[in-house]
């Protein structure tokens, strides 16, 4: 009986390449890691925003009404129904002038009930330490 | 002897880091360690089979062929990835298997190093 | 020579307009280039808003990342593909994609 | 109405600088231009057929499909480009061409304008 | 009876993507392009590298040692060999601190008459003002 | 934290590694990284340099570009994919790609 803990740090902007999206899918997916496991062994995986990649964090991105393809901020609503614990950078979110209002923190309306995270660098670097593994894209 | 997972996102041609992973994989062999491969994102285009091999293109298929070989290395290509670049299972390279995003999270689990690769 | 620049990326590509001269520039913003119309960073706007008078943002890729008009320099016009496309046959003689 | 000729080197999915470029050809198109579309680099991806939809990455087959069907479309990918990566005449998506990369310099003879998408 | 012509512009550094190394060889193709056109009917193709790209002008690239693949020094001396025009920014050698002896200048060893030609800035924007179409990558 | 850093970049990255601390931090340049160990630019070395002493060079990116240990800013050292391993297993418990 063991935990494994990951942590996804997302440092680029959204959409220019897959890497916040695949970061946040992949994290997502550690919930169903067991069936290749033993029993009582999980992997927990924590995402990190960081420098551009608090843009990812923006909501009423409409990515799927001009591409059709589902937006970063639908993929952070499900980690957060999943429970998963989202960081976002305190400072980053300062240097662009970005408020939470216009962050997307919760998947109230779809029944989540776990926030994203507003915190100082200092507090990601805490968790880079704490973790098994670190996940940087 | 450990056992270290790469993950790699990077597209094959055109970007080193493919060709990086897969040459750090081959060290990592040939010292006795174990080698978990996962394929993701644009990255799944080393999973396609006969690629041709020229001068001015990196050729990965050789090398990825001669590491299943030695019994130390496992290539999994991200399912939904692949299919989306519309690589199925008759497009596939022998010896490369298929699963979706959970089985690179389980591989982490007893892995004693992960080198992710996130992006091109 | 009037030149349209079709800037698509935020951290690269600034250095090749810097000295880019032209009897006539546009600027269109798509991609991760539309941060360059709509973001600040320590209340600072791109400079390469300084550049030309013709600024343009493509709306679709401004949207697709949660940006709006409300967002956008007070400089940059929001446009369409269709735009995209007048700008490109009617405007500019040559275009280049940074 | 003009001629508008783009080159496209950028991955399939991952960047969206090739969904731009069909979204481009669409709008030229609607407007009565004419556009030649060349693929090479990792651009041939779109070329490949089998490409499954969903909803988390670009699906770009059925627009290509719909721009062939004006008649106002021409595509083609970079023969060799396309091979490196394991892609070949069965690989290929219906009405695509393929020819070597004098085609691509060819077309910008007649073309009234020219965009160059160089690189992902 | 014409010739089109066409500028490529290399502004990225080697190998990391396949940008200059693309511009080359698509560049020589205009070699061969008279099967599609008319009798008498041109394109013409320049090369300029500038900014970070001045790099693929290094000599004694070793990519096929270490990798497999033909190196970019391979492609500018084919040009080269080919009587195709090749200009490198004089400003951006000088940034970098980069001397003449360090570049590939000429394709003599094959047979080339042509040689690259180091030329400040001005002279690669007066070549943009004059071609039919400019291609940066 | 005993942690190494795969640096493959020359241009993006560098914003991450200024804000990074650990007990023992390692820097690798793979790439075009290997910018930052064998280029200046207008006479100045990368900053990066300055991060940690623990710097190092995959001689097989140095030399494909054409740059040699001639090039090298004294403070790297040139290794081997061998030895990138050996980095990786013995003397980092995590490792991270920029």
């Amino acid at each position: 009986m063991a935990t494994k803990k990951l942590l996804f740090v997302a440092r680029s902007l959204p959409y220019k390449t897959e890497a916040s999206r695949l970061a946040l899918t992949h994290a997502i997916s550690s919930q169903s890691v067991e069936i290749y496991l033993k029993d009582g062994d999980l992997v927990e995986a924590t995402i990190a925003f960081v420098g551009d990649g608090v843009m990812n964090c923006l909501k009423n991105q409409q990515a799927m009404k001009h591409y059709g393809i589902t937006s970063i901020e639908g993929h952070m609503k499900n980690s957060l129904l999943l429970d998963m614990k989202v960081m976002i950078c305190k400072e980053d979110l300062a240097k662009f002038g970005i408020k939470e209002d216009a962050l997307l923190m919760d998947a109230d309306d779809i029944g989540g009930e776990v926030k994203a995270q507003i915190v100082p660098y200092s507090e990601i670097q805490k968790e880079m330490e704490s973790v098994d593994h670190l996940l940087f894209c | 002897m450990g056992k270290l997972t790469i993950g790699c996102f990077s597209s094959l041609v055109g970007s080193l880091s493919l060709d990086f992973s897969i040459k750090l994989a081959e060290a990592a062999v040939a010292k006795g360690h174990t080698v978990d491969y996962w394929m993701s994102g644009n990255a799944t285009m080393l999973s396609k089979k006969g690629q041709k091999a020229f001068k001015d293109y990196s050729h990965l298929a050789k090398p990825v062929q001669t590491l299943l070989a030695t019994g130390k290395f496992n290539i999994t290509a991200c399912e939904a990835c692949a299919a989306a670049r519309g690589y199925h299972k008759e497009d596939t390279m022998e010896g490369v298997k298929s699963f979706s995003m959970d089985w690179y999270l389980a591989s982490t689990f007893e892995a004693d190093r992960v080198l992710h690769i996130g992006g091109d | 020579m009037k030149l349209g620049v079709i800037m698509s990326d935020y951290r690269t590509g600034s250095d090749v307009i810097d000295r880019l001269t032209a009897e006539k520039l546009g600027i269109i913003f798509v991609g991760n280039g539309v941060y360059h119309a709509a973001s600040k960073e320590a209340g600072k706007a791109s400079s390469i808003l300084d550049k030309t008078n013709n600024l343009y943002v493509l709306t679709e890729d401004l949207e697709s990342r949660g940006l709006t008009s409300a967002n956008l320099d007070s400089r940059v016009k929001a446009i369409t593909y269709s735009d995209v496309v007048d700008l490109i046959f009617n405007d500019y003689e040559k275009t280049i994609w940074l």
